[in-house]
C-alpha cells in the first residue's frame, strides 16, 4: 500500500479515536453528541477506504445524520446534566473497564493474526448473482440471499416505532419562531430534490450501491428538515394512513415471502423470471416505509389530530 | 511498508470497542451510556468489513449484515432516547 | 494542460479551506468565525470542485460536481444564517475592539 | 390424518405473528376474536409441527432455495420444537390472560391494551424464528427483535421503576447483542460461513481465534440469559414488568438466549467444551443457583420473589454443561431442554397466578396477601402446581428433567454436582414453601371491593401449571427421550 494511504488512514482512524473518546467523555453534553455526530461521518469515511460504499452511504444518512438529528432532539428535551454523588456499586464497576480493555488488546492480537485470506461467501455471492434478480452483489444479499434478515431488520425498526410511541410522549414540537426565514424557503427548493433522488437511490439500488435503506433515510432526512422549518404533519395523515405507511413495509415483504410459495417455490424463493419485479417492489415498499418510519422515530410520539390541534 | 493492509483499522476497531465498552459502564448519565454503545458497535462494525475484506476480493455479505447492523442500532438507539426523554420527564 | 490546471485549481482550494480553518480557530466570537469559514470554505470548494471537474472528462461527473457546490452554497448559507440569528437569540453579543 | 408440511408450518410460526402485529398496529383496532383466532392457530401450528417433528426428526429448510453456505437455514430440531411448543402454549396463555387484565387495567388513553398485543405478537415472532433459525447473524437479528419488543413491553407499565428497568434492560441487552456480534464476526473472519452446518464441519477447536470468537458469543449470551453474576439487570424488569409481560419475559425470552448456549455449546462448539470449560459454567450455575435462591428467600415482594426465583432455576440449567463430558451426552441435552420447557410453563404459570394474586389484594407485598379463600383459591392452586413442577416434584416434567441430569451424574460419578443440584432443590423448596405457607394462612382483610377476578385472570395459569405437571408423564416415555436425543 502507498505510503501516502497509509498516511490518510492512520490520520482518519486516529481522528475517529479521539472524536469518539470525546463523544463518550466531553465535559459538556451538547459537545459529546456533535463530537460523536463528526464521528459518524468520518466512520463513513472509513467505509469508503474499505471499498465499502454502500454502508458508507447508509452510515452518513442514518449513523451520523439521522442518529446525529435524534440526538439533538433529546438533548433539547433533557434537562442539563447533573453532577451527581458516584453511586454505590461503583467500586464494583471500575474494575470491569479494564476487562474490556485487556480484552480488547487481546483482540487485536488475534485479530491481526487472523487477517489470513480468508475465503468468505464473496465467490459463493458472485457464483450466485445470475439468478439473482439484480446486478448488485449487496442488494443481491440484502433482498435475496439473506432476505429474511432484512425482513426481521424491518421488523425491528417498526418495532422501535411502536415502542417509542407506546412510552406517550409528546409530539416533537416545531419551534414556533424559527431564527431564519431562509430556512423554509430553502427547504421548499429542496424538498423536491430530496423526493427525486429518493427514488434514484431506489432505482439505482439494483445494480450499484443504494438501494432501500439509504433511499428511506434521505426521504427521512427531507421529511426531518420539512418539520424542523415548521411543516406539521399534515392532519389527514395522521392516525391509520401513518399506521399503515408505516407498516406498509413489512407486509409488503412478507406477502411476497410467502407469496412465491403459490408458485411451489420455497419460502423467500423468488421464481427467476419473476425476480427482478418483486425485488423492485419490495424495495420500493420498503424504501418508502422505511423513510416514514425514520420519520417516526424522529417525531418521537404519536402525532394525533387532538395533539396536533393544540399546537 | 510490512504491515498487513487491514492492520489499522483493526487496531481503530479494538480501540473503539475498548472505548464504548468503558463509556457504558464508567459513564452515568445514559445519554453518554447510549453513546458509549454506539461507538462499540461500530467498533464491531468496523471488524466485520475488515475482517471479511482479507480475503479474495471484496466480500458482499458482511457489507450487508453491516447495513442491518445499522439500521438495527439506529431503531435500538431511538428507543432508548425516547426512554431517556421519558424517564427525565418524570423526575420531580 | 488541463490537469495541471485542476491540480493547480485544488490547490488554491486548499489553500483557502486552510484560511478558513484558521479563522475559525483565531477569530474572537461567533459571528466572526462565521463570517471566516461560511467564505472561504465556500470559495475553497468551488475551486475543488472545478479543479475536480478538469480532471474529469464525463460530462455527467461535471454537472455532478457542479451541483455538489451549488448544493453546498444554498444550504451552507442557511446554516450560516441560522447560527448567527440563534446566537444573537442567546443574547450573544458581537465582538467589539 | 396428514399434518401439513414441516415446512408450511414453520413458515406459519414466523410470518403469521409478524404478520397479525402489524395489521394489528396498522388497523388500530384489537378485535379480540381475531387476535385469539391467531394465537390459536399458532399454538395448533406449533402442536403440529411437534408431531410432525415427532414423526420424521430433524429437517432443514433452505429459505430462498439457496444451498448451504450462501442463504439461511432453519433447522427444525426435536428440542428446538420442544420450545417452540412451550412458547405456543406461553403465548396463548399469556394472549388470554393480557386481554383480561388490561380489560380493567387499559392505561392512559387505553395506550396499554391497545399496544400489549402487537408487541406480544412481535415477540412470540421473533422466539419463533429463533427456536428454528441455524444461522449466527440471522440469530442476531431475531434477538434484537425479541430485545426490543421485551423492553418494549416491559416499558408498558408506566411506573417509574418500571421505566427505569426497562433502560437497564435494554442497555445490557445491548451490550450482550453487541458482544454477540462480536463473536460472529471473529468466526466469520476465519471461516467466513454463518450457518450451523458449514461452520461445525470447519470449526477448529485449537484455534485462538475461533476461541476468542466462541467467548464473545457465550460472553453475549450469558449476558442475555441473565447467568449470575451478569444478572443484575433481571429482577427489576422481571418483577416490575406487567404480569403477562413477566411471564413471557421470564418463562421464555431469558430461555431462548440460553437455548442458543445450549445450540452452540452441543453443536458448533461442542468440541470446545472442554473439563475446564465445563467447569466455569458449572461453578456460574452453582453461584446462580445459591445466590438467586438467597435472595429469593429474603424478598418482601411477591413478584420480585419469583424473579429472583428465575436468576437462581437458570442456574440449575447451567449445570448441564459440566455434565455434557461424560458418556451421555444426549440424555444431558434433553435434560437440560425439558428443564428450560419445564420452567418456561411452571414459572408463566407463578408470574400469571402472582399478579392475579396481587390484583386481589391490592398489593404486591407478601404479607397483605390474600389467602386460599374466594376466587383466589384458584390461583393458588397454580401456584402449589407450578411450584411442584419447579421443585421438581414427581410426575412434573421438572422432575423427568432433572431425574435425567442425575442420572448422567451418577453414572459419570460427578458427586460435586449432583450436591449441588440436590442443594438447589431444598433451596427452591424453602423459598417457594414460603408461598405456600401464606396461602393456608387466614384471608387477610383486603381493600375495599376485591376487584373481579374473571376466568381470563384464573385459568391461564392453571392451565399452565397443569401442563407443565402432566407433561412429565409424557416426558417419562423412554421412547420420547430418544427421539428427543435424535437431535443432537
Amino acid at each position: 500500500m502507498p505510503a501516502v494511504e497509509m498516511l490518510f488512514d492512520a490520520l482518519l482512524l486516529l481522528c475517529m479515536v479521539v472524536l469518539a473518546w470525546q463523544g463518550v467523555h466531553a465535559r459538556n453534553m451538547f459537545r459529546a453528541v456533535v463530537s460523536f455526530m463528526m464521528f459518524g461521518l468520518l466512520t463513513a469515511v472509513a467505509w469508503v477506504r474499505l471499498e465499502a460504499p454502500d454502508i458508507a452511504l447508509a452510515e452518513a444518512s442514518l449513523g451520523a445524520g439521522l442518529t446525529g438529528v435524534l440526538l439533538l432532539a433529546t438533548l433539547g428535551r433533557l434537562a442539563p446534566e447533573r453532577r451527581r454523588p458516584r453511586p454505590r456499586q461503583a467500586m464494583t464497576l471500575t474494575v470491569l473497564p479494564w476487562l474490556a480493555l485487556g480484552l480488547a488488546g487481546t483482540w487485536v492480537l488475534l485479530a491481526v493474526t487472523l487477517a489470513l485470506p480468508a475465503p468468505g461467501l464473496g465467490e459463493a455471492v458472485f457464483a450466485a448473482m445470475p439468478e439473482a434478480g439484480v446486478d448488485s452483489p449487496v442488494t443481491a444479499v440484502l433482498l435475496n440471499f439473506r432476505a429474511w434478515d432484512t425482513l426481521l431488520e424491518i421488523a425491528v425498526m417498526l418495532l422501535a416505532v411502536i415502542g417509542l410511541w407506546s412510552l406517550g410522549q409528546d409530539v416533537l414540537a416545531s419551534p414556533s419562531t424559527l431564527p431564519a426565514p431562509s430556512l423554509p424557503a430553502l427547504v421548499r427548493l429542496l424538498f423536491p430534490l430530496f423526493l427525486l433522488s429518493t427514488f434514484y437511490l431506489l432505482w439505482r439500488g439494483g445494480h450499484g450501491p443504494g438501494g432501500a435503506f439509504p433511499a428511506g433515510a434521505l426521504l427521512a432526512a427531507g421529511l426531518v428538515l420539512a418539520l424542523l422549518a415548521g411543516a406539521r404533519v399534515p392532519r389527514r395523515m395522521t392516525g391509520a394512513p401513518m399506521r399503515w405507511a408505516l407498516g406498509a413495509g413489512l407486509l409488503t415483504f412478507l406477502i411476497v415471502a410467502v407469496g412465491v410459495m403459490g408458485y411451489g417455490e420455497a419460502f423467500f424463493a423468488y421464481p427467476p423470471e419473476h425476480a427482478s419485479l418483486l425485488i423492485a417492489v419490495v424495495e420500493i415498499a420498503a424504501g418508502l416505509s422505511i423513510g416514514v418510519m425514520l420519520t417516526a422515530l424522529f417525531l418521537g410520539g404519536e402525532p394525533t389530530d387532538s395533539r396536533s390541534e393544540r399546537r | 511498508m510490512s504491515l498487513p493492509p487491514g492492520t489499522l483499522f483493526l487496531l481503530a476497531a479494538a480501540l473503539l470497542f475498548a472505548i464504548g465498552a468503558h463509556g457504558l459502564v464508567t459513564c452515568r448519565h445514559l445519554l453518554r451510556k447510549v453513546l458509549a454503545l454506539n461507538v462499540t458497535t461500530t467498533g464491531v462494525f468496523l471488524l466485520l468489513v475488515t475482517l471479511g475484506r482479507s480475503g479474495t476480493g471484496v466480500d458482499p455479505v458482511p457489507h450487508a449484515m453491516v447495513l442491518t447492523g445499522i439500521v438495527v442500532a439506529l431503531s435500538t438507539t431511538a428507543v432508548a432516547l425516547g426512554l431517556i426523554v421519558r424517564l427525565e420527564r418524570r423526575q420531580p | 494542460m488541463s490537469t495541471f490546471a485542476g491540480a493547480a485549481l485544488i490547490v488554491l482550494g486548499l489553500l483557502f479551506f486552510l484560511s478558513g480553518t484558521v479563522g475559525l480557530l483565531r477569530f474572537p466570537d461567533v459571528f466572526t468565525r462565521l463570517h471566516a469559514l461560511s467564505k472561504a470554505d465556500t470559495l475553497a470548494l468551488g475551486l475543488i470542485c472545478a479543479g475536480l471537474a478538469l480532471h474529469s472528462d464525463a460530462g455527467a461527473v461535471q454537472l455532478k460536481l457542479l451541483l455538489i457546490w451549488l448544493l453546498v452554497i444554498v444550504s451552507g448559507a442557511t446554516c450560516s444564517s441560522l447560527i448567527a440569528r440563534a446566537a444573537l437569540a442567546h443574547g450573544i453579543r458581537p465582538w467589539q475592539r | 390424518m396428514s399434518l401439513p408440511a414441516t415446512a408450511t408450518l414453520v413458515v406459519i410460526l414466523v410470518t403469521l405473528p409478524l404478520a397479525a402485529a402489524t395489521l394489528l398496529f396498522a388497523s388500530g383496532r384489537q378485535p379480540r376474536t381475531l387476535t385469539l383466532a391467531a394465537a390459536l392457530l399458532l399454538t395448533f401450528a406449533a402442536l403440529a409441527l411437534g408431531g410432525n417433528v415427532y414423526l420424521e426428526g430433524v429437517s432443514v429448510h433452505a429459505i430462498g432455495g439457496w444451498a448451504a453456505p450462501l442463504g439461511i437455514h432453519w433447522q427444525v430440531t426435536p428440542a428446538g420444537t420442544v420450545m417452540l411448543v412451550a412458547t405456543a402454549l406461553v403465548g396463548l396463555a399469556g394472549a388470554v390472560y393480557g386481554a383480561g387484565y388490561f380489560l380493567h387495567r387499559p392505561g392512559p388513553d387505553g395506550r396499554m391494551a391497545r399496544v400489549f398485543m402487537p408487541l406480544w405478537l412481535f415477540a412470540w415472532g421473533g422466539l419463533n424464528a429463533l427456536f428454528v433459525a441455524a444461522d449466527l447473524f440471522n440469530l442476531y437479528v431475531a434477538l434484537e427483535v425479541l430485545t426490543l419488543a421485551s423492553v418494549a413491553l416491559v416499558a408498558l407499565s408506566a411506573r417509574r421503576m418500571a421505566l427505569q428497568a426497562a433502560m437497564r434492560y435494554l442497555l445490557a441487552g445491548l451490550f450482550g447483542s453487541v458482544i454477540y456480534l462480536l463473536g460472529v464476526a471473529l468466526l466469520y473472519g476465519q471461516y467466513g460461513v454463518l450457518d450451523f452446518a458449514t461452520l461445525t464441519a470447519m470449526l477448529d477447536p485449537e484455534d485462538p481465534g475461533s476461541r476468542a470468537g466462541a467467548v464473545a458469543l457465550t460472553v453475549g449470551l450469558l449476558i442475555k440469559a441473565a447467568i449470575f453474576p451478569l444478572h443484575f439487570w433481571l429482577p427489576g424488569a422481571h418483577g416490575r414488568a406487567e404480569p403477562p409481560v413477566s411471564a413471557m419475559l421470564s418463562g421464555l425470552v431469558v430461555a431462548a438466549a440460553f437455548y442458543l448456549l445450549l445450540r452452540l455449546w452441543f453443536g458448533p462448539l461442542a468440541e470446545m467444551l472442554s473439563f475446564g470449560v465445563g467447569v466455569l459454567f458449572g461453578a456460574l450455575g452453582a453461584g446462580a443457583l445459591f445466590w438467586g435462591g438467597m435472595l429469593a428467600l429474603l424478598q418482601r415482594r411477591l413478584k420480585m420473589l419469583v424473579a429472583y426465583s428465575t436468576v437462581s432455576q437458570f442456574g440449575f440449567a447451567m449445570l448441564v454443561f459440566p455434565l455434557a463430558g461424560g458418556d451421555h451426552r444426549g440424555t444431558v441435552f434433553v435434560g437440560g431442554t425439558l428443564l428450560l420447557a419445564n420452567h418456561a410453563l411452571a414459572k408463566a404459570a407463578l408470574f400469571l397466578a402472582a399478579g392475579t394474586l396481587v390484583r386481589a389484594s391490592g398489593s404486591d407485598r407478601i404479607g397483605t396477601l390474600v389467602g386460599f379463600a374466594g376466587r383466589a383459591h384458584w390461583a393458588w392452586l397454580a401456584v402449589i402446581l407450578a411450584s411442584a413442577a419447579l421443585i421438581g416434584m414427581p410426575p412434573t416434567l421438572g422432575f423427568s428433567a432433572k431425574w435425567l441430569l442425575l442420572q448422567a451424574a451418577v453414572a459419570d460419578g460427578a458427586w460435586v454436582w449432583l450436591g449441588v443440584m440436590l442443594g438447589g432443590t431444598l433451596l427452591t423448596f424453602a423459598y417457594l414453601g414460603r408461598l405456600l405457607e401464606l396461602a393456608l394462612l387466614d384471608p387477610a382483610p383486603g381493600p375495599s371491593p376485591p376487584p373481579p377476578l374473571t376466568a381470563a385472570l384464573l385459568l391461564p395459569a392453571l392451565l399452565l401449571a397443569l401442563l407443565a405437571c402432566l407433561a412429565g408423564l409424557w416426558a417419562m416415555d423412554v421412547e420420547a427421550i430418544a427421539r428427543l436425543e435424535s437431535g443432537t
